[in-house]
């Protein structure tokens, strides 16, 4: 179980600098496919099964297609890309570290170390038991707010019509 | 089993990884991708700390995180589309008109 | 001393010429004639009142009239109280009497100026406050005539204002008068703040009786301070540079302010004080020096000039010191003395010089006049009386009042300078000697010998030769009246104003009043032989000490020299306060404290790149900073 | 009296004139109404202000020190905040000043051609707020009015101002609100510390000025917080820089108005509130202020004296004349100090009238160029006559109003502070240099500009103008009974109460107990976080205060 | 099935106001040609309006509803009638402008609007972390969507951009912090969280408080979080900018108010120094900033990032008293309606950028004070208000209360630092005045005022005006008000 988890881990860390220091985008968003499907493993190894399906399914699936359409439809202009500044990256990398290390060592004495002794199971049965009975109202707000994206989405993506011209 | 904060190191890890990529990276789709790195390590988090805790709140705030994720995935690219109509380039650098 | 009060009408001598002023000045503009006609009459009604008054005043007493409270305030209370005692009467006398005859002058004088009821008005409002100077009750009343004489000098030393220099005389005049007036006004706070009062009535108790626990410093600072608005108004060194300039006004100004009247104020104050000065030995000490080195320098001062009026001006500032001496020794009566009779006969010395003046179409200049005896019979005669007067001939007023004088510093009992009093009689003398050179010199080269100007001289009209026949009576016999010999002694009329100096009455014969008035008899002579006969032998002189001659008619350069020191610098430091200081130190601090909010706002061109990725940067490090330095340390 | 709230009354009916100016029927909103008929109307409301104030004289008490025409009512009762006002002696001619002043000022408001309506509205509020500040009696209203003058005075300056208005107005603004904000801090800090020991929250001045629980320290740090604010309105040096170019660019009315009534207002505050409140600290500065002053005063003169500009020259003599009032003030004898209130009228009146006589100028030549005039009296003699009556007042000639004034400060400063009285004896010559070589240039000498030849004398409508200006320069110089007999118990009285207050807080040990209530505050937070962190959070905060 | 409905009853506004973004939606397909989609929209918001004042009786304090998803408290019914109060005004003035620039004729912008205006009111009752969260991203999509929504110009684009981006990010770092707050007490329950959250590791404690005040600052648009705001400020299109400026950010402050005092209550001496140290920045940074601007909307957005200062000082007087509730209650009220108030007359004044060349510089308002009179005197006295200086009273007092606050909790140096930078502020606000009254218009081209305004505009800028007026002359009602909102939390 351990020996899978770090295996996961090393991918995952290894597929997320992957996604950030590709340079065509198109890696990039098949490093990011990768990771997400890794990070529905480690879902899996926390008995998140409803989770990690729905990981797999939404994100790598319908998220990750969207991505990769609009890359396609947009590739024709990617030439130029130079994705590293070192000042930047510096900056970023120093910053990174410091966030990283300070709640690293934070976490580390903070929480309880042991392993989880729960036998929760993150099944569908138990998840939608909550989800359509306690949560039932941010379930509601959540729709209000993927009508928004669409609505959005309309407004945005429309190409542009009767503009009065001044 | 493995102890839950090699998992919160994890994901903190990877979320350090998406920020400094939203820094670094120019290509608005990438940085766009970083985003949804950092949510995929809050939501590992979550799901760490449902299984400590043994409740299911964790759970269901991932559930909501792909939510607003798919939200932001459907308007982010919207806005990168838009943002490529009107300057030919989805490059953020390129995108500073507006400033100081 | 203990004089006792009697309430009297005082008001209308001081209000007569203030209606003068106003009605001549309103009824003036619609006919200029009556201007003159008004302010005449309304000075001489304040000087039959004068009179009235004067008659009626008993000895050892003296005329009260409380009008209202003026500033009433805690502990500070000052009426507007006139008073009438003998030498305000005296002194009121003068300035109405000489005042009347000088509006009558004028009235010819004036005939053809534009500006006549300003003119009128302006003296008219000269002697409202001379009269508000010498009635006043208090030093704060004393104070607003001081001021306002300033003023009216200020006024007709530029009224023909057209000529830019002379409204700047008029300008230096009003200002260096301030200079003595600060002094004036810190004399008046430290009286007020050490005794309480500025009355005289209280006053003199309180400073003689000793009961002010306040010691000789504070006689010595008082009197020191007072004497420096005395210089200013009487012209002494080193106030007196605005006199000389202040013949820039029409000359029965010069007249009536800047020799009979106004510039005696300095000694009326002194002499009205003289009960704090007989305290001060020290201070009294300083007026004699001061007065000394006045009376020389501008009688040396005066040899030299060629313009007329300058030399009479220069002469009354040497008289002033004379004044100035006699008060020095203590002895007020004769300041007071000398003041009256040299109004007579500096009056007439000024109108004289009006008259030529007038008669040669303003020429003022003596390299152009002489030989006009012939012309002016009526003038010449008064001048040379007066000349002989000022001379100190004997039986001549001057002679009189200058006697005095010597005689007062001869018994010198002040322990300060005691040892060098001898010394400065000679000086004493020796201007005496010089006093009636030079006024022999104007008199020989105005009436004597040919004319050697270019316009057509003619005497004067009555109005102008009547005053003059007056003032010349006055100023022969005037002194001989006032000294006991016709049953009328000055110094007795003022025994208030004795403050236990011994008083030596010795009367001497005509002989050695003769050769008592030997400095005014060489003068004279020196001068007639010199300039009627040995023409060649002034220039000669001058030729031979040639810095000495430039020293002289260049006035000794005290003008150049307070320019130099005083005016230019203070010019300099304004300009320098303005420029630099306020618009560059202060304002640049203040603007510049704007610029510097303006280039901090400019630092939003460097935090607000407009970068995407910057902005991230930046909100991730804060995060990190937040976070860390906050929460974890 | 009591009854109807004449006070009020006074304060407000200016702005419901400018309220009403506004709303004033038949006019169009663009162009400019007839503006006959607005002065008319501003004039009306002026007069009968000034009508309503000689009624405030003749129901005035001189013998009652306290205030009087008190009206009290609750405005913000959760801040103890009240609409509190009142009027003593000091204050009662400072309103007249003021109510007398404005009738004048929109008489001499013929020479502004354009939005006349909005001038005279300006002129209005501003009205109500120098009122109002000088009748509050709770810190915060006295606050409200005192910020309230700001904005009428900012539009004067820059709509009808001159070239450089919008320079000026900004400046003048600026500069005000930086010192008025720190006396707002000061303000809240002591309501704070009085809530903190009292409990209660006030902004009531005659309370707060009875609270004892500052130390010196404090005291003095308030203090300075509030004379700055002053001293920018006096202005003292070297905060006056603001003056000259707010004077030189205002129009004739603007002008009138900030060196008649605005620039009183700092002196005011500092009699009103700094002095009241902080009488130790009051009495540390004393020194630094009165140098302050007589530096402004000769400095003042000096600078006044190397004007090329005639506005700028009378601005730079009110910083002299300011001079005088605030060393008479803080000399804080009863004779210095009716002195200095006696002075602030006469610099009001003289300077007023000089600035109107300024404008009479200006209308005429559009220029304030002291070179372009000279030998003016030869062709407008009413004019140099009156020009010379107020030249004489400014420079303090006995039996003008002037000289009682400054006689008053420099007799009474000299009994406490003789050292700097000397040096302000000094402007008094400086005085006579400066105006006297302004009149010189301007009046005398022969007329050299062709435009000054046609130049015409003052008109009837002027003249009406200078009339009462002219008539008051006499009877306070002449009869200043009436005023100071109304004064001089007020200012004893003031006095009095600000030395004992003084004795009392120095022989009292400094109250300490806000300190005490600090830490039991601090201890109550701490204590809500529970037991079971609290050595946790115990141990953050230790390691916190070392950092 | 009975609480239920009551529990709904008492959600009233939100379910009306989402309930009209889909009414709206619907109506753009079923409708053809134009409709007056603002009158509908804020018939709905009005309704909404209503409705809050009809179930605030029924709010009790510390009340939730829904199975403790959302607060149904006095706090709560006050920023549900600001809300819906500000975005009816918000919409009233921003009519005309959007109609004249085509962008009203995408009839998804209003569903969008109200979109927004559920998310931010849902933001301010929400009780529970989750529930927060996603009411933030509805009223934030939404809100990116309407940045972005003047299709036809570049800068509304890259405000989107700007905005979705730096928000996504900010958004992150906020669900980590409730992330860490879950795992350190197992609840995301608002009151649960209080009351454990004082038993915890302080240190871990405060890492999960700093992450969610990170995302709830950004929102809030405050120094150091503030970069994206002036950009977004800028670029979005007029109306949307003073949506933004009002409703999202009294949301924004709403929320934050909620979750530091309530939830983080007991902690508050940890984190005061962070918010100290916010707050500070913010005042200097926003006002000094703003000083040298030619963008009148620029500088305003600058401007209410310094007013955010000033309000955020008002956080850290919950220390000792109620007052600081109860100031930046009162702050947020006045600010919102000065802010509107300008906003309406810059919209009125300048073109949006749709019009070609872009000119909201402030020589568009040179001449203003002859040109249109009354809107002059009523931008002065908006602007006056926001500098704090009478007759704009209503600021004066805002600041007056939130500087007492902060000084009788002990903050002097901070309400020092208000004071002066304030002080800065009048610079700016004074330069718009200067324009409008002390400077002709000399160039000819300068254009007369823009399409005449409706009359939602006209009624707006009036009640804004009145708003300003009236909370200067009588403050006291709204604070004892917001005193009694904010006493018993």
């Amino acid at each position: 179980m351990a020996v899978t988890f770090y295996l996961m881990a090393v991918l995952l860390l290894l597929s997320a600098v992957a996604v950030i220091t590709f340079k065509n985008p198109i890696y990039s968003a098949l490093a990011l496919v990768f990771n997400l499907f890794v990070v529905a493993g480690l879902f899996a190894t926390l008995d998140a099964h409803f989770i990690a399906a729905v990981q797999v399914v939404v994100y790598a699936g319908a998220i990750m297609v969207l991505v990769m359409f609009v890359l396609m439809l947009l590739s024709a202009k990617l030439e130029k890309a130079s994705p590293f500044s070192p000042l930047y990256f510096g900056a970023a990398l120093i910053c990174g570290l410091a966030f990283a290390v300070t709640l690293g060592l934070e976490f580390d004495s903070g929480f309880n170390s042991a392993p989880p002794a729960s036998d929760l199971q993150g099944t569908v049965a138990a998840v939608g038991k909550v989800l359509y009975s306690r949560y039932v109202f941010p379930f509601e707000a959540a729709s209000l707010l993927l009508m928004a994206a669409i609505a959005g989405a309309v407004v945005l993506a429309r190409r542009r019509y009767r503009t009065k011209e001044l | 089993m493995v102890p839950i904060t090699h998992y919160l190191i994890l994901a903190l890890l990877m979320f350090s990884i998406g920020v400094v990529g939203v820094i670094v990276r120019r290509n608005a789709i990438v940085v766009f991708m970083c985003i949804e790195l950092m949510l995929n390590s809050v939501n590992l988090t979550f799901v760490a700390f449902s299984k400590q805790w043994g409740n299911l709140d964790g759970q269901i705030a991932v559930f909501f995180v792909m939510v607003v994720a798919a939200a932001e995935a459907a308007i982010g690219l919207a806005i990168i589309l838009s943002v490529f109509r009107a300057g030919q380039s989805i490059e953020t650098s390129d995108a500073a008109e507006l400033k100081f | 001393m203990n004089q006792a009060a009697i309430s009297a009408t005082i008001w209308p001598i001081a209000f007569f010429p203030l209606l003068g002023a106003l009605l001549a000045y309103v009824l003036g503009r619609k006919e200029r004639d009556w201007a003159g006609i008004i302010a005449t009459a309304a000075s001489a009604l304040s000087f039959l009142w004068v009179v009235k008054l004067v008659w009626a005043l008993p000895e050892a007493h003296y005329f009260e009239d409380q009008l209202f409270q003026w500033i009433s305030l805690a502990d500070l209370k000052v009426d507007f109280t006139f008073r009438v005692d003998q030498l305000s009467a005296v002194m009121c006398m003068v300035v109405t009497g000489v005042g009347t005859l000088i509006h009558l002058y004028s009235t010819a004088y004036m005939h053809e100026d534009e500006g006549r009821h300003r003119f009128f008005a302006y003296l008219n409002l000269f002697m409202f406050s001379m009269l508000l100077l010498v009635l006043g009750g208090n030093l704060m009343v004393l104070f607003i005539g001081w001021e306002g004489v300033g003023l009216c000098s200020y006024l007709l030393i530029g009224f023909w204002f057209k000529n830019l220099a002379y409204a700047a005389a008029g300008r230096k005049a009003f200002v260096v008068n301030r200079i003595g007036d600060a002094g004036f006004l810190l004399g008046i706070f430290l009286l007020l703040h050490l005794v309480g009062t500025t009355d005289f009535v209280a006053l003199q108790p309180a400073i003689m009786s000793g009961n002010v626990a306040l010691g000789t410093d504070f006689y010595t600072l008082v009197a020191l301070c007072l004497f420096v608005g005395a210089c200013g108004k009487s012209a002494q060194i080193p106030l007196f540079v605005w006199l000389p300039d202040a013949m820039a006004g029409p000359t029965p100004v010069s007249a009536l302010i800047h020799a009979a009247t106004m510039v005696t104020a300095g000694v009326y104050m002194l002499a009205r004080m003289g009960f704090l000065f007989v305290l001060a030995p020290a201070a009294l000490a300083v007026v004699l020096v001061v007065a000394v080195a006045t009376a020389f320098v501008a009688a040396t001062t005066a040899l030299t000039q060629y313009d007329i009026k300058k030399v009479l001006a220069y002469s009354t500032v040497s008289q002033l010191g004379f004044m100035f001496m006699a008060a020095a020794a203590g002895a007020f009566w004769v300041a007071i003395f000398h003041v009256v009779t040299h109004a007579f006969f500096k009056a007439c010395l000024f109108l004289g010089a009006g008259s030529v003046i007038h008669g040669c179409h303003h020429e003022q200049d003596m390299r152009h006049m002489g030989g006009l005896y012939k012309k002016m019979p009526i003038t010449c005669i008064t001048y040379g009386v007066s000349v002989l007067a000022i001379a100190g001939i004997f039986f001549f007023s001057g002679y009189q009042s200058k006697h005095a004088i010597l005689g007062a510093l001869e018994h010198w009992h002040n322990p300060h300078l005691k040892e060098w009093i001898e010394y400065i009689l000679i000086l004493v003398k020796f201007t005496a000697f010089l006093t009636a050179f030079y006024m022999t010199r104007s008199f020989v080269m105005t009436f004597l010998g040919e004319y050697r100007g270019h316009a057509h001289p003619h005497e004067s009209p009555w109005p102008m030769t009547v005053p003059l026949i007056v003032l010349a009576v006055l100023g022969a016999f005037g002194g001989l009246a006032l000294s006991g010999s016709l049953g009328f002694s000055l110094e007795h009329y003022l025994a208030a104003l004795n403050f236990g100096a011994a008083a030596e009455h010795h009367h001497e014969s005509i002989a050695a009043a003769l050769i008592n008035s030997w400095t005014g008899l060489l003068g004279v002579g020196l001068a007639f032989v010199m300039y009627t006969q040995l023409k060649e032998l002034p220039g000669m002189f001058l030729r031979l000490v040639p810095p000495l001659s430039k020293l002289l008619s260049g006035k000794y350069y005290f003008d150049e020299l307070y320019g130099a020191i005083i005016v230019r610098p203070l010019e300099g430091l304004a300009a320098f306060l303005w420029k630099v200081v306020d618009q560059g130190m202060i304002d640049g601090m203040v603007n510049g404290t704007a610029a510097f909010v303006d280039a901090t706002g400019e630092l939003r061109r460097i935090t607000q790149t407009g970068q995407l990725r910057y902005y991230a940067l930046m909100l991730f490090g804060a995060t990190v900073f937040f976070i860390i330095f906050y929460y974890v340390l | 009296m009591s009854e109807f709230p004449l006070l009020s009354s006074i304060v407000f009916l200016p702005l419901v004139g400018a309220i009403l100016l506004y709303l004033f029927p038949g006019f169009g909103p663009r162009q400019d109404p007839e503006s006959r008929a607005v002065r008319a109307f501003s004039m009306v409301v002026t007069l009968i202000t000034f009508v309503l104030s000689l009624l405030l004289w003749g129901g005035f008490n001189p013998q009652n020190t306290g205030y009087q025409f008190v009206e009290n009512k609750i405005w913000l009762p959760s801040f103890g905040i009240t609409y509190h006002v009142g009027l003593d002696g000091i204050s009662l001619f400072l309103v007249l000043l003021t109510t007398f002043l404005m009738p004048i000022v929109v008489l001499a408001s013929n020479s502004v051609e354009k939005k006349v309506r909005g001038y005279l509205a300006s002129m209005l509020v501003l009205q109500s707020a120098m009122l109002g500040t000088l009748v509050a009696l709770d810190m915060f209203l006295f606050y409200i009015f005192w910020e309230l003058m700001l904005a009428p005075m900012y539009f004067i300056i820059g709509v009808w101002g001159g070239k450089r208005r919008i320079y000026a107005a900004l400046k003048f603004v600026l500069y005000t609100v930086f010192g008025s904000v720190l006396m707002l801090v000061g303000i809240f800090y002591l309501v704070w510390a009085y809530y903190q020991q009292h409990g209660v929250v006030t902004f009531g001045l005659e309370s707060l000025a009875r609270f004892n629980g500052l130390s010196v320290q404090e005291e003095v740090w308030l203090f300075a917080a509030f004379a700055l604010a002053f001293c920018i309105k006096v202005p003292v040096f070297p905060f006056h820089t603001w003056l000259p170019d707010a004077h030189v660019e205002a129009p004739t009315g603007g002008s009138v108005v900030l060196a008649g009534v605005m620039l009183k207002m700092g002196l005011y505050g500092l009699i009103r509130l700094a002095y009241p409140l902080f009488p130790r600290a009051a009495e540390l500065f004393t020194p630094y202020l009165a140098g302050l002053a007589v530096i402004g005063v000769v400095y003042g003169a000096m600078v006044a004296w190397a004007q090329k500009d005639i506005k700028k020259l009378v601005a730079y003599s009110s910083v002299s004349h300011l001079g005088y009032c605030v060393l008479g003030f803080v000399a804080f004898n009863t004779v210095s100090a009716a002195g200095s209130i006696y002075q602030m009228l006469n610099h009001g009146i003289s300077t007023g009238a000089l600035f109107l006589l300024v404008g009479v100028l200006y209308d005429r030549r559009h220029t304030r160029e002291i070179s372009e005039y000279g030998g003016l009296a030869a062709r407008v003699p009413i004019f140099a006559f009156l020009f010379l009556v107020f030249t004489l007042s400014s420079i303090a000639l006995p039996l003008t109003n002037g000289f009682i004034g400054e006689f008053l400060i420099l007799a009474g400063s000299f009994q406490e502070l003789p050292g700097f009285t000397i040096v302000a004896v000094a402007g008094v010559v400086l005085g006579a240099v400066y105006m006297l070589t302004l009149y010189m240039k301007t009046m005398y000498g022969e007329i050299d500009e062709a435009k000054n030849g046609a130049l015409t004398d003052v008109s009837m409508r002027e003249l009406v103008t200078f009339a009462p200006l002219l008539a008051l320069v006499f009877i306070m110089g002449i009869y200043p009974k009436p005023f100071l007999n109304a004064l001089e118990p007020t200012i004893k009285n003031y006095i009095r109460v600000v030395e004992e207050r003084r004795q009392m807080l120095k022989s009292s040990a400094p109250m300490r107990t806000r300190q005490v209530a600090e830490d039991q505050a601090a201890d109550e937070k701490i204590s809500s976080v529970s037991d079971k962190s609290k050595t946790a959070l115990d141990a953050l905060i230790v390691k916190r205060s070392k950092v | 099935m009975n609480t239920l409905w009551h529990d709904m009853s008492l959600c009233a506004p939100a379910l009306i106001m989402g309930a009209g973004a889909l009414v709206l939606m619907m109506l753009e397909v079923l409708l053809r040609g134009p409709w007056p989609r603002a009158g509908v929209a804020g018939l709905f918001l009005i309704a909404a309006l209503v409705s809050t004042l009809f179930v605030n009786q029924e709010y009790e304090v510390g009340q939730t509803i829904l199975q403790g998803f959302i607060y149904a408290d006095p706090f709560a019914a006050f920023f549900n009638l600001l809300i819906c109060g500000g975005a009816l005004l918000a919409l009233m003035i921003g009519e005309s402008y959007l109609q004249r620039e085509g962008i009203e004729a995408r009839g998804e912008y209003y569903a969008l609007y109200l979109f927004s205006t559920t998310g931010a009111l849902l933001l301010c009752n929400s009780a529970e972390l989750i529930m927060l969260f996603l009411s933030l991203e509805i009223m934030s999509m939404a809100l990116y969507c309407m940045c972005g929504s003047a299709l036809a110009v570049r800068r509304s684009a890259e405000a989107a951009l700007k905005y979705f981006f730096l928000g996504s990010f900010s958004s992150a770092f906020l669900l980590y912090g409730i992330a860490v707050l879950y795992g350190l007490t197992g609840t995301m329950q608002i009151g649960a969280i209080s009351t454990a959250i004082s038993y915890k590791e302080p240190i871990l404690a405060m890492i999960g408080v700093g992450l969610m005040i990170v995302g709830l600052v950004f929102k809030i648009g405050a120094v150091p979080f503030h970069f994206w705001a002036p950009d977004v400020y800028d670029g979005a299109p007029t109306p949307v900018t003073a949506y933004m400026a009002c409703v999202v950010k009294s949301a924004a402050i709403g929320v934050s108010i909620r979750i530091l005092w309530v939830c983080f209550g007991a902690l508050f001496p940890l984190w005061a120094g962070s918010v100290w140290t916010i707050a500070l920045l913010t005042m200097v940074v926003g006002n000094v900033f703003a000083v040298k601007q030619r963008s009148v909307k620029r500088m305003l957005a600058y401007s209410s990032i310094a007013h955010a200062g000033y309000i955020m000082m008002a956080f850290l007087a919950q220390g000792g008293t109620y007052e600081g509730g109860a100031a930046a209650l009162y702050y947020l009220v006045a600010y919102t309606v000065m802010t509107l108030g300008a906003f309406a007359v810059l919209l009125a004044v300048t073109q949006g950028p749709g019009g070609g060349a872009f000119s909201d510089d402030i020589s568009k308002f040179n001449g203003l004070g002859s040109r249109r009179p009354v809107l002059a005197i009523l931008m002065s006295l908006f602007l006056l208000s926001l500098a704090g200086i009478p007759p704009g009273m209503a600021g004066l007092l805002g600041k007056f209360y939130v500087f007492s606050a902060a000084i009788k909790s002990g903050y002097v140096g901070l309400a020092i630092v208000g004071v002066l930078s304030s002080a800065i502020s009048c610079f700016y606000y004074l330069r718009v005045i200067v324009a409008m009254y002390f400077v002709e218009d000399e160039s000819s081209e300068v254009s007369p005022v823009l399409a005449a305004p409706s009359a939602y505009f006209h009624g707006a800028i009036a009640v804004c005006a009145a708003g300003v007026v009236f909370l200067g002359i009588f403050p006291g009602w709204l604070y004892s008000f917001a005193a009694q909102v904010t006493e018993r939390f």
